[in-house]
Order: C-alpha cells, then structure tokens, then sequence
C-alpha cells in the first residue's frame, strides 16, 4: 500500500527511501540542450499519477531533470531554486551553467550519509553559448557530456544515446566523418524515439513526455515557435530562451 | 595461498604449481607436488579445498589410465578435458561436490599442438594460451597478455613463467614461497627447474 | 552479483525478411576477472537452427551436450531434422524438468523454419531460465546485457531487413548493448541465416 | 575499505575478518551501543488505522470521500470516527493510515491557521499553502526517521482554482484529477480515472457524488478493513462542506446461488 | 541577555522562526557565504562542512543498507565505483595514468569520468572509489592549497597537502567514505607522490597502482619499472599499464588518461581509447594479445621432407 | 555418471549444486514472474474469459503480446497469472490428462474435473509450482467458473479476477456485474475489467484477449482490442552497409550441389 499502513504491518524500522519510476534524459547540441522526462509517477505496480514533472527550468538557460525519490527529487528543486534565488539577489544575474553544477555537487554531498535518492542531470547553455549536459549521481559527483539518460529506464536508452549520437561502434563511410553535433530536428526525434522505446520495454515509463528545449542566445527558435504541444517559458527578450514540447506517451 | 600457472609455447605446455600444503595459518607441508601426469603426454595442475583435489586427482588419472589400458591408447588432450569437466560438473550435483580447480596442459602427438585448459570448480571449461587459478591469477593475467609468445621457445617461455612468479611474490601478501614446474611436448612429461 | 552474472554473457536475436540473425558477446569471465575471449555460446543445432546459451558458463557446456544428445535422438528416431518449432519445445521441456533445480542459462533458438509449401521463414524465441517460451516476432535477448539489449534492439530494429542490414542493425543493437555492461564483450560472433546459407562474422568489438 | 580486487572501494564485510584488520570500532561485535536506543519509541508501526479516502474533481470544485471506521489492527475499533477535516475556508484534508498522528496534524494545522489568523493580513492559506506545508512537515519528519504514518489527501478551492494533492509519510507528494489512498489506489482509482480522467469541467455535483458512493460500496464490498458509512467533504466557492455519515445500500444477493468452493451443487 | 531571552521565549518572530525550523526540518545553516559566488563552498573556506546525519543508532550500517550494491545487488542507490589508477616517480618527474570507467552495480554508468583531479597547477589527484568522495575533497583540498599559498607566500608541498587530506578523511573514519587516491606533484623536494585513503593510510612511494584493476596494472608495470626510464618510455609503460588492467579488469576501462608532472607542473599527455589501444596501439602496434600474436602458432609439427 | 536418461517428473539433480552455489555467496535468481490481469466472468449462456497480455521480469517487459489463455479442452481454458513457466505446463499437463480422462471415460470432460486436477496437482506442491489459475468452461452441468491459487486452494464465483491487476479488474467486477447478462454485455464488461487492469497496473498491459465458451461453441478472440499499438518512430534506423567493423567472415552454403557427370555414351535402348 503507498501509505505503508498495510503492507508491512511487522515491519520494524522505517525505510525512508522508495522508487518513483521514470526516466530523464539530456542531449546537448551545439548551440542548443533538450533536458527531457516521462511523467508517470509510480511506486511499486501502481500509477500514482500520469502527470508528475520530472523536469524544471531554473533560469532562462538552466533547466534540471530530477528522478529516483520522488519527494526527495522535489525538496531537492526547491531549494535549488532557493539558492538560485538567493543569487540572483545578491549578483542582479542568473547564476551560470557550470557554477549551478557545482551547487548541485555540494549540496547534494552534504548529504553524503543521509544521501537524497536523487539522480540528477541539468542541462542548459554555457556562457560562452555551447549547449552542455552536467550529470550528477545521488552523492553529487558530476562530469559534463554531451548525453545522458538516467532513471528506471537508463539502462535501455543509454546503448540507443550512445549509438545515435555519439555514432559508437560505426565506421563512418570511406572519406565522411561523423557530425560532431545533430541538428535540434534529428535530436528531437531521438529524443521522441528513446522515450517510445523506453515505454514499449519498461513498465514504470509512459503516460506523458516532457521535452525542455534550451536555446542559445541568438539562435533562431525556428521550427519550434507555432509548433504542436510547444510553450514557451522565458522570462527575458534578450538572453537564452527556454521551451517545452509537450507528448504523449502510452498509458499502459 | 595457492598459486598455479601454465603457459603454452612452440610445442610444449609448461605447467607450474606452487608446493606449499597449508591449513590455516599453517604451513603443513613445503614440497607437495600439485601436478599429476595423467597420460605420457597430460598434465593437471590442482588446487582448491584440501583433500578433495588430491582425492580427484587421483580419481581422474586412474580413469584416464583405465581408458588407455582398454583402448591401448590415450585420449586426446581435448577429449580428456572435456570428461574432466564432466565429472567434476556431474560431481557438483552430488551430495559432496568436489572443490576444485584445474589446469590441464596436453599434447596432441596427432597434430603436434600443445592444448590447455583453463576449468574451475564449476565445471568451466575453457581452451586458453595461458592461464592460472588462485589470487595469482590477478597479476599473472595482464603480465602474460603483454609477454606471452605463443611461438616462444622453451627457454623463453621459463623466463616469461618466472617473471609472473617474480611478480607474485613481490605483490602478493600471501603468496607461495615455492614452485614445481613440469613441461609437456613431444618427447612427453618431465620436470624443470626454474 | 548473482549466479547469472557469475561468467556473464549475452545473446540476442532478430528477425528479418527471409533472413534470421543471431549473436553473442564472446568474454567468459569470473565476476570481474575475465578470462577467456573466445567463449562460444551460440552453437548449431542443425544447418538451420542456432542455439545461444548465455548464463553459467559450466552450463552452457552441460545443456550443449545435453542438447546435442537429445536431438540426436529425435533425428534417430524420426528419421528427419528437427523443426526450430520442435527444439524450442524441447528446449522448454529439458528446462522445465528442473524447476526446482534450474540450469542457469536463458537460451535463445533462432533458425529457419520449414513451411508447408517448401520454403523457409524465419523462427526465434526465448525462454527463461525453467523453459517458459516466447515466441516474438521481432528480436529476443538473454543475459547479462539483457535490458540494454531490448532498450536498443527496441529503438533500432526495423521490420523486412534484408540480410545484410540485418547484419548491421544485430550487430550495432549488440555491440552498443554490451559496452554498456561490465559483465558482457571482449568481441561478438553474428549468424546471419537466409534460406541457403549462414554467414558468420566475427565482429571487432571493445576489448575492455 | 575493502582493498580486495573485486570489492575495491566498497565497505569491508565485517562478517568475517581474515587477517585481523578490521578496524576495532566497526567489528561486528563493537558496534556502538546507545543504552537509550530502547527508551526511545518512535511511531515504528501505524497502530489504530482508517483506511482509503477517494477525492476527485469535478464541475464545481473537489469531492473526497472516506468512511468513519478507525481499525485497530484486524479489529473494528472505532465506528464513528471522522476522517474528513476543514482547514480554513477553501481546503478540506482527509487521511488514511494512524489516526493519532492524523490529529496531531489536525493539531499543529490548527495552530498554524491561529497563526496566520492572528497576522491579521486578509491572506488566508488556500489548499495549495497547506499542502506544501504539510508536505514540509511530512517530509522533514521522515528525514528525522520518525514519520507520521499518514497519506492525506488535501483537496479545495480557492479564487476559482481547483486543487486535488497527495502527500504521505514519506514526503512524497502528486497531483491528479483523481486520488485516492489505501486499497482505494487499487480498487477504487481504476474506476474513477475512467469517469473522470478528461471529464474533469463536465461531471456535476450529483454524478460526482454518485460516482463516490458506487467507489466506496466496491471498497466496503473489498476492504475488510472498511465500514458502510462514510462521509462525503465537498469544496465549491460556497466553501466547505462536510456531509453527514452516510449509510450504504449493499446487496449480496448473488452470493444466495453460490454452493461450496468447487464441487458443490448443493 | 537579550539573546537568551529570545531563545527561551516562545512568541517574536525568531522563536516562529525556530519552531518553523524544527516543524519543517529545515536544518541548514546558512550563513553569509550562501550569498556569495562561492557556490556553496564559500562556507567550506571557513572549515570542515557539516553533513547531515540519519537519525539511526547506527548511520554506517543505513548508509551501507541503501548503497552498497556489492551486499545488496538491489539496493537503491547505487554509488559509482570501480577503477584503475596509477602514478609513478621516475627520473623525469610522475607519471599519472588513469582510466575512464565508472560502474553502477554491472552497469557501465559512464566511460568517459575525469579520474585526474587537478587540484593546481602543480599537484593533481587520482580518483579511486566513490567518485563523489574524490572530486568533493580534493576540490576541498585544492582550496586549502590555495589559502596555503596565500597564507605563507609558497606553494605547498606535496607531502603537507596529502596530510592535510588524509587527516581530513581520517576524522570520517568509519562513516562509510570511500576513497583511494595518489596525490602527486613536483615540490622544493622533486617529483613526489603519496599514497591516501579513507581508512586514513597516508604512504610515500614511487609506485602505487590503486582500484579494482591494480592488480592487472602493477603485473605490467612492476616488470618494466626502473627509475632511469626516459620521458617516452614512462608514459608507454603508464599507458600499457592502465591498457591491461582495462582489459582484464570488467569494472575498468574505456579511455586512458594520461598525465606526466615535471618540475613546471603538470602537462595532460592525452586520451587514448582502450579498444583503440588494443586494436592499434598509439603507433600502429596493437596493444592486444590476439593482435600481437596474429598469426603465431603454438603448433610443432615436423618440418615436412 | 549420471545417464542421460531421465524418468517422468521433475528432476532435481541441481538442487544440491545450486545450494552449494548459493553458500558461496551467489545468489540464486529469481524465476521469472508475470504481473498480469486475467478475468472470468459467467453470463446467461456460458462463460467469458479475459487477458492482458504482458509478460515481465521484473520491470522489463519481457513479451508484448504473450498468450495467457490457455486450452485446457474444447470447451474448457484457462488463465494464468504468477510464475509464466508453471502456468504454462500445468496447463498442458492438465489439458493432456482431461483428455485421456475423456478417452478412457468416454465423455465429454467436466470443468470440476480439471479443477480438482489442478488443485491437486498445485496442492501436492505446496505452493512452489507458482500458477494462480482462472479456470472457465461449459460441460453438461452448465458454464462454471473457478480460481484456483498456488497452494491448490480454490474458489467458485460469477465473476473472478487474479494476478497483480486483480483489485482492478474486481473492481469493474463490483460495480458492473449483474445476473444473466447477455454475450455482448458480459464481453464489454471482460473487456473494461481487463483495460482497468492494463491502464492501472504496471504489471499489465498491451492487449486485451478474450474468450467467449458456450455449451457448443468455444470463440477464442485473441487481441480482441489493440488499445495500446506502438505509434510509428520518427526516425528511420537504418544503418549503411558496412557501418560495422569485422575481422572474419564465414559463409557455411546450405545447398548442396551435385554435379552430375555423364559416364560413357546413354544406353542404347532402341
């Protein structure tokens, strides 16, 4: 049972942890980042809801993907959020990319021994306008990528990620290299695939996708403004901006 | 703790086994041999739980012994390894299974081709170029893979032994003090001294 | 670490148009340390039936022979070849007999099958480790790698390849999967089997 | 440490020692001994417990449905126990599992709405506020590992604005358009997604109620540890209102044909 | 006075505060550097962090329950783990050479993880064991090196910086760390490298090989170690080294990294790709046994009349 | 040595190497265990049967569209939920002997017959052959209906679900059911109460098969409804030949070609 009353009636100590299902998954492009979530919210067989985010925009050219722990995932946010705010309080900026990494990486050690069940992959636009992946484990050691999946479902879209975009295990054709960056098409589409494919083979993905686009400076949105399920979510005219591409999965 | 190696060259497989019997923090015996010659040209290297290797040693050479007296010839090294495994995996479904692993380095006289075979206590066979059991195995491995010859001679091949038995010693906290080492080939089974 | 795990290894296999396609990682290990690669475990059965056999590797080489022996039998007794159909529910039965003792192998049959009419079509399936079948119509995948098997088998295999491609999706699903497990590599055999041949290929995988 | 090749980097297994070195405070029979460990009692088990509350959303707000029984263990132990509870003017909480830290919440909310009455400030907490606060509480009581054995339901209206939230003991928390705690997540839940998932601006006040009693009749049919009166807590712009217990209409008229568990006729 | 009346009292805004805190759970302390650009290491300027403990008789034994995958293949949260590493002193200086590998239980989480940490431009650290362990404290070590230097107007040398992190981890002994790492650099006394980890071993030496793989490492680096190696032979041998513990070793490899420190710092060798290693060496020559051996048989057979 | 030759029944000559395996500290794996849906329900002339038809191993999804509706006779199935191997052979060890008990009596088999079968066999062993059953059928005593759990423990309702959707599917049961339904509305119900089980339980899902039995026609309707067919991928994944590197080929040929070589001058046979 999910409120713990029935199912283990004899049980003596307290588990503090649980698994929410899902999975999260970030691409960095050239001048671009899509941070993607399912947002089925599951504990053991039971959909607890169709519609639970896994994916956050921090700032205008943040955005972090959280999974595991659910309530964990959530308290975690906030009080990134919180500290982002307390930033730009005192600095009148956004804080960026790379310096949001290593917030994560301290906040999430000080939790060494009490550890959020968190994993963690925020993605976004550097300063110097290149789409970057910083991927975190639940203790906070992080290494910048240009892929990654985590979550329930890491382990089926990871070997697709690191075949398609990093062309692993492909020998390019006599006098051709492989593109060092897919166009935001392709990678979309990847994206959507991954996701499709995820939900086929594991039983906690589905219901819904969530694709966060992130933008460089000056770089056209063209193809995404007008498009189906897109929103937009930035909050200034002049700097990166921030969308999100909203699917459907299967309910199954 | 117990250490075994065995390396196949140009003709030849040399096994090396080292000698020490010990039961728990004692050391029984320094000078035990650990390989059987089980056909003039068969050799198995043991190791594994105390009393059971010795006792299935002695099992599978008297049975491969059986096997020539009634056919007037010996099986053949892959033959040979292959009823090995069977027994020691038939033996893991008994009552009291027997723990132990095995090297079994052979010579085929029909084909001229030295053979050895990694098996372990589970009954793993495999055909290897050279192999060991025991925590040697662990620095021994990437040591061959960079100096092993396949076509090395003799005298090659016992330098490149002695560098694994020199680096076992100098890295292993228990390691063996000892080893006996046997050669198979052509001409059949004989002791070297290394 | 569980006994599955012990020697790892993985197996999968694909349909295509006319054309079936299976293939294994070649590392045979002992938990971290591997030890051998060149460690079959695809084996024929007959000219048109592979068998893969990824698990306990002292099983692997029990359920070869084991295997090998009852369909000796059959071809004995019936006095033809046994049909992918008819070795899978053998490989079911054998395995199922030991319920309560399992084999630690998960096998994979992949062969072509014969019609009515003459030709061939293409046969997989899978069963667990106590012999429950799966026919699919697409891929199935055993052992180690096996959810990153499916992950990637489910992202790139496509209905109707032909042979060659077939080739190229098993291998690239295969190769992609593995490095993404510790337990499963060191190298990768393909058996690509249309109605009048098997080609084998040894693939030039990660060595890590 | 354990420096052992395959285990490198994980914790030694302090279960055996070969050599002697495992450090002396961590050997097996060393652990440190909190003599106050066992005065120490913490809510390690629900004791007297409710069962599911169902709440969905509909034309004019939320509905949420629990019955009155307080078990304790397999025993009917209080019948007339009331589940549902109003906090301010817009929200409604209504929670499974141990009543007692169920009124301790009750408690500490009510302390929390003084509070924020005495501030004086025309700002009232909608459901969203109590939510997330007591999503705070639940949260930070389980990093204590000492949780409030409760899953709440937090349901109400507020400046035209539905909302329907969950929270339990382990902090974890979820919207949808339907909810519900206990058994009701596995009996009631697949049939209220299909009559309300999509249907949420249409279903009015009476389908919405007849849709919850039809639920708790199959609950009170399922759930052994379920009573056949409950309690139906609405919440509209009129505010919130709490329903007096309601008694079901049961029929068990099948069961008269029903002859044995197998070979029976007769 | 006033303070302590605050702290009794139970109305006024700080006594809210408190009780807010303690209903809430919200333990952190902040304190002035949260505001700064420091990112959360501006409160470690000021001292060893705190770390919030789970409120069990026996922390080690929950941290181990929920994340060691090695007892429990099913526990939740699996920390990265699994390496190979080595740094040795030569002649020309250290020679540092990691791979690349990180495993969650049998799952390759990442081939591509900075196991060099560099801490300046003189000193660098190794990462063995919970990544997370290594890249927090040495980047914690890296900001104590550097108020070292503006403290007393030298750089630190090699030996006080490994001190400094061994006491560190020793004063967690026990807590569940995990962390086997060589710092290593070039100070007033030369090339230098010293030995640490969480059980609070701090040794110098000239050779250590650390990780899951070092077995593998150390049988073909101790049999083509001498002091009197050249620059190019010692990153050959630092390169073959880590090739062969990523061959053998399932919880090693990937990629090498390879770094060698001379008396003007550290300088970044390169990356080499361990199948490329094996199919093709960094020349042309593949590393591999299969490759190396091509075509070589161990078969005797008569020479034919 | 042991013979290759072995006797009916379960063998378990393993048992001891696999505990021997697991006091060394490898753990056994687990079998294979199928989270499922499955449902019956009477109705006016006969019985309706229903199925998800996913099969998993622990959150992989190990078939899509499995078949758990199992021939027991003719007008006799079953539906299995628990551990995918057990339910699949008991059934067809089941199905086996109620034929030969129709041989040898000579009768069209009864659906209490394959109960007992059933709960005797599940019974004698205690619960660790993991088949939890839903059987349905119309003999000459009318339709009836049966779950039969693990341990060989059964029950006799008009409307029963197991396996891990069960609550679900029950649930749609409740509110739903009612006496002498027609075969349109009971299938609509089977129907319902598997989709509550497949888009509400992660242990099931895809399909929905279904089976209507009346006392002189049995209509097994696999796939009955399709609610959950994979949408087209975006992308094509072809690869262009050659992508992968290999080092050796071997082509085995499969036709065997015989040249047939003419001897002398053909027979005179005028």
């Amino acid at each position: 049972m999910p409120d713990g009353s029935f199912s283990h009636p004899q049980q003596r100590s307290f588990n503090p942890y649980t698994e929410n299902g899902g999975t999260i998954l970030a691409i960095a492009g050239a001048d671009f980042t899509v941070i993607a979530g399912d947002t089925r919210q599951s504990e053991g067989y039971s959909i607890q809801t169709r519609y639970a985010p896994k994916v956050f925009r921090l700032t205008d050219r943040a955005v972090l993907a959280v999974n595991g722990f659910a309530a964990d995932g959530n308290m975690f946010v906030k009080k990134v959020k919180q500290r982002l705010e307390w930033y730009r309080h005192a600095h009148a900026k956004d804080m960026p990319l790379r310096a949001i990494a290593r917030l994560i990486q301290t906040m999430l050690y000080a939790q060494r021994f009490f550890p959020y069940y968190v994993y963690n992959i925020l993605g976004g636009i550097e300063e110097d306008g290149t789409g970057a992946v910083y991927s975190f484990d639940p203790v906070g050691s992080y290494e910048r990528e240009a892929c990654r999946a985590a979550g329930a479902a890491q382990s089926l879209v990871q070997p697709f990620l690191d075949n398609q975009i990093y062309f692993k295990n492909q020998q390019a054709a006599p006098g051709q290299s492989h593109p060092l960056h897919l166009p935001l098409s392709d990678v979309l589409s990847i994206v959507i695939d991954s996701f499709t494919s995820a939900t086929e083979r594991h039983i906690e993905v589905g219901d819904g996708l969530e694709m966060y686009v992130v933008l460089a400076k000056g770089r056209s949105a063209q193809g995404l403004e007008g498009g189906r399920g897109v929103q937009e979510l930035t909050t200034r005219t002049d700097g990166d901006r921030v969308f999100v591409i909203r699917r459907e999965l299967k309910k199954d | 703790m117990e250490c075994s190696f065995a390396i196949t060259g140009k003709g030849y497989v040399i096994v090396a086994a080292d000698t020490t019997a010990a039961h728990s923090i004692i050391k029984v015996k320094l000078d035990e041999d650990k390989i059987k010659t089980l056909s003039p040209h068969l050799l198995m290297a043991y190791s594994g739980e105390p009393g059971d290797t010795v006792q299935f040693a002695e099992y599978i050479e008297r049975n491969i012994r059986l096997y020539q007296i009634r056919n007037t010839y010996p099986l053949r090294p892959s033959s040979a390894a292959s009823w090995i495994r069977r027994a020691l995996a038939d033996s893991l479904r008994s009552r009291k299974p027997y723990s132990v692993n095995l090297l079994l380095g052979g010579y085929d006289t029909s084909t001229y081709t030295p053979h050895l075979y990694w098996i372990d206590y589970l009954g793993t066979l495999t055909e290897v170029p050279f192999g060991a059991h025991g925590y040697g195995s662990y620095f021994a491995l990437s040591l061959l893979d960079r100096y092993h010859d396949p076509e090395a001679s003799l005298e090659e091949g016992l330098a490149t032994l002695k560098r694994c038995i020199d680096e076992v010693s100098k890295r292993l906290l228990v390691a063996p003090g000892r080893y006996k080492v046997k050669v198979v080939d052509k001409d059949g089974v004989r002791e070297v001294e290394i | 670490m569980s006994i599955m795990e012990y020697n790892g290894g993985s197996v999968i296999a694909m349909v295509g148009k006319d054309c079936v396609a299976i293939a294994s990682d070649l590392r045979l290990g002992v938990q971290s340390l591997s030890i051998s690669s060149n460690f079959q475990k695809i084996f024929p059965v007959t000219d048109r039936i592979y068998v893969g056999l990824p698990g306990l590797a002292s099983d692997v080489t029990t359920l070869h022979e084991q295997f090998r022996y009852r369909v000796n039998m059959y071809t004995i007794k019936e006095e033809r070849e046994i049909e992918p159909q008819t070795f899978a529910q053998m490989v079911s039965s054998t395995l199922y007999e030991r319920r309560f003792g399992p084999y630690f192998i998960e096998p994979v049959i992949a062969g072509m099958q014969r019609t009515p009419s003459g030709s061939y079509e293409p046969f997989i399936a899978a069963t667990d480790l106590i012999g429950c079948l799966n026919f699919a119509k697409d891929f199935v995948v055993a052992g180690t790698a096996s959810s990153e098997l499916f992950g990637a088998a489910e992202g790139l295999w496509e209905p109707d390849l032909e042979a060659e491609d077939l080739f190229e999706t098993i291998s690239q699903t295969l190769l992609n999967a593995v490095d993404r497990d510790t337990f499963s590599g060191w190298g990768a055999v393909v058996h690509v089997m249309t109605k009048d041949k098997v080609i084998t290929r040894t693939l030039k995988g990660r060595m890590d | 440490m354990d420096h052992f090749p395959t285990n490198w980097g994980r914790p030694r297994n302090d279960a055996q020692d070969l050599y002697n070195t495992y450090p002396l405070h961590q050997r097996p029979n060393n652990t440190p001994k909190d003599v106050f460990a066992d005065g120490v009692q913490r809510t390690q088990q629900p004791i007297v417990t409710g069962t599911s509350i169902l709440a969905i959303l509909y034309k004019d707000g939320i509905m949420m449905a629990a019955d009155t029984l307080a078990s304790y263990g397999s025993l009917s132990r209080f019948k007339t126990i009331q589940r549902l509870q109003s906090v301010g003017e817009n929200t409604v909480i209504g929670a499974s599992g141990d009543m007692s830290d169920f009124q301790y919440v009750q408690s500490i909310l009510e302390e929390l709405m003084i509070e924020e009455f005495t501030a004086n400030d025309q700002n009232e907490l909608g459901p969203a506020e109590i939510h997330e606060y007591l999503s705070r509480v639940y949260y930070a009581r389980r990093s204590k590992m000492n949780p409030l054995w409760n899953s709440v339901l937090v349901g109400g209206k507020k400046d035209g604005k539905r909302f329907l939230a969950y929270v339990d003991l382990l902090g974890t928390t979820y919207s949808a358009s339907t909810l519900a705690t206990g058994y009701g997540a596995y009996i009631a839940l697949p049939l209220l997604r299909s009559a309300v998932e999509g249907r949420e601006d249409e279903l009015t006040e009476e389908q919405a109620q007849k849709l919850l009693t039809d639920c708790m009749r199959v609950l009170f049919y399922r759930d052994a540890r379920s009573l056949d009166k409950f309690q139906i807590a609405k919440v509209t712009d009129e505010g919130v209102v709490i329903s007096d217990p309601i008694k079901l209409d049961t029929t068990w008229g099948f069961a008269e044909k029903i002859r044995g568990y197998g070979p029976q006729t007769q | 006075m006033n303070s302590l009346v605050s702290r009794f009292s139970t109305t006024g805004p700080i006594a809210e505060l408190r009780k807010a805190k303690e209903v809430l759970g919200d333990d952190d302390e902040f304190s002035d550097a949260v505001w700064g650009s420091e990112a959360g290491f501006g409160s470690l300027a000021n001292g060893v962090p705190k770390f919030s403990i789970p409120q069990v008789p026996d922390p080690s034994a929950f941290l181990r329950l929920h994340t060691d995958d090695h007892s429990d293949p099913s526990c939740r949260i699996k920390i990265k783990h699994g390496t190979t590493t080595l740094a040795f002193r030569f002649q020309g200086g250290v020679i540092v050479a990691v791979d690349s590998r990180a495993s969650a239980g049998s799952y390759v989480a990442s081939g591509t993880v900075k196991k060099v940490i560099e801490i300046n431009p003189y000193l660098l650290g190794t990462m063995a064991g919970g990544a997370a362990d290594c890249q927090y404290w040495e980047t914690y070590l890296g900001i104590q090196c550097r108020l070292h230097e503006l403290r007393n107007r030298e750089r630190i040398s090699v030996a006080a910086a490994s001190k400094y992190l061994s006491n560190l981890v020793y004063s967690y002994k026990g807590m569940g760390l995990s962390m086997g790492t060589m710092i290593c650099g070039w100070d007033k006394t030369g090339p230098a490298v010293f030995y640490v980890d969480s059980d609070g071993t701090r040794l110098k030496g000239d050779l250590f090989s650390v990780g899951s793989g070092s077995t593998f490492a150390y049988g073909v680096l101790d049999q083509g170690y001498r002091w009197d190696l050249t620059d190019e032979e010692a990153q050959e041998l630092g390169r073959r080294s880590i090739y062969a513990a990523g061959h053998r070793d399932a919880y090693s490899g990937n990629t090498i990294n390879l770094y060698h420190v001379k008396e003007d710092g550290w300088k970044f060798i390169g990356n080499y790709d361990v199948s490329k290693m094996h199919y093709e060496g960094p020349n042309g020559v593949g590393y591999g046994y299969d490759i190396r051996t091509e075509g070589r048989s161990s078969a005797n057979p008569p020479a034919t009349q | 040595m042991t013979s290759f030759y072995s006797g009916p029944g379960f063998d378990f000559s393993n048992t001891v190497r696999n505990n021997f395996l697991q006091d060394r500290g490898l753990p056994l794996p687990k079998a294979t265990s199928t989270g499922t849906t499955i449902v019956g329900c009477i109705y006016k002339d006969g019985v309706v049967l229903g199925a998800d038809t996913r099969a998993t191993e622990g959150p992989i999804v190990a078939d899509k569209n499995c078949e758990k509706i199992h021939y027991i006779t003719e007008s006799i199935r079953c539906c299995g939920a628990g551990t995918a191997a057990d339910t699949e052979f008991t059934t067809a060890l089941i199905s086996s002997n109620m034929e030969m008990h129709a041989l040898s009596t000579g009768r069209k088999p009864r659906v209490v017959t394959a109960m007992t079968m059933l709960k005797q066999m599940l019974f004698r062993y205690q619960g660790h052959v993991g088949a939890a059953l839903v059987l349905g059928g119309v003999d000459v005593t009318g339709p009836h209906l049966f779950t039969i759990a693990p341990h060989g423990s059964t029950d006799k309702l008009p409307y029963v679900t197991m396996g891990s959707g069960s609550l679900a599917a029950m649930a749609v049961f409740e509110a739903g059911w009612k006496p002498d339904m027609t075969r349109e509305e009971a299938l609509e119900l089977v129907v319902a109460a598997i989709s509550a089980g497949i888009f509400n339980d992660l242990g099931s899902g895809s399909n929905v098969d279904a089976c209507v039995i009346t006392a002189n026609k049995t209509e097994m309707l696999r796939n009955f409804v399709r609610p959950n067919e994979r949408v087209t991928k975006e992308r094509s994944y072809g690869f262009r030949r050659g992508t992968t590197a290999w080092k050796k080929e071997q082509i085995r040929s499969l036709i065997v070609s015989e040249e047939v070589v003419k001897h002398g001058e053909a027979m005179d046979v005028s």
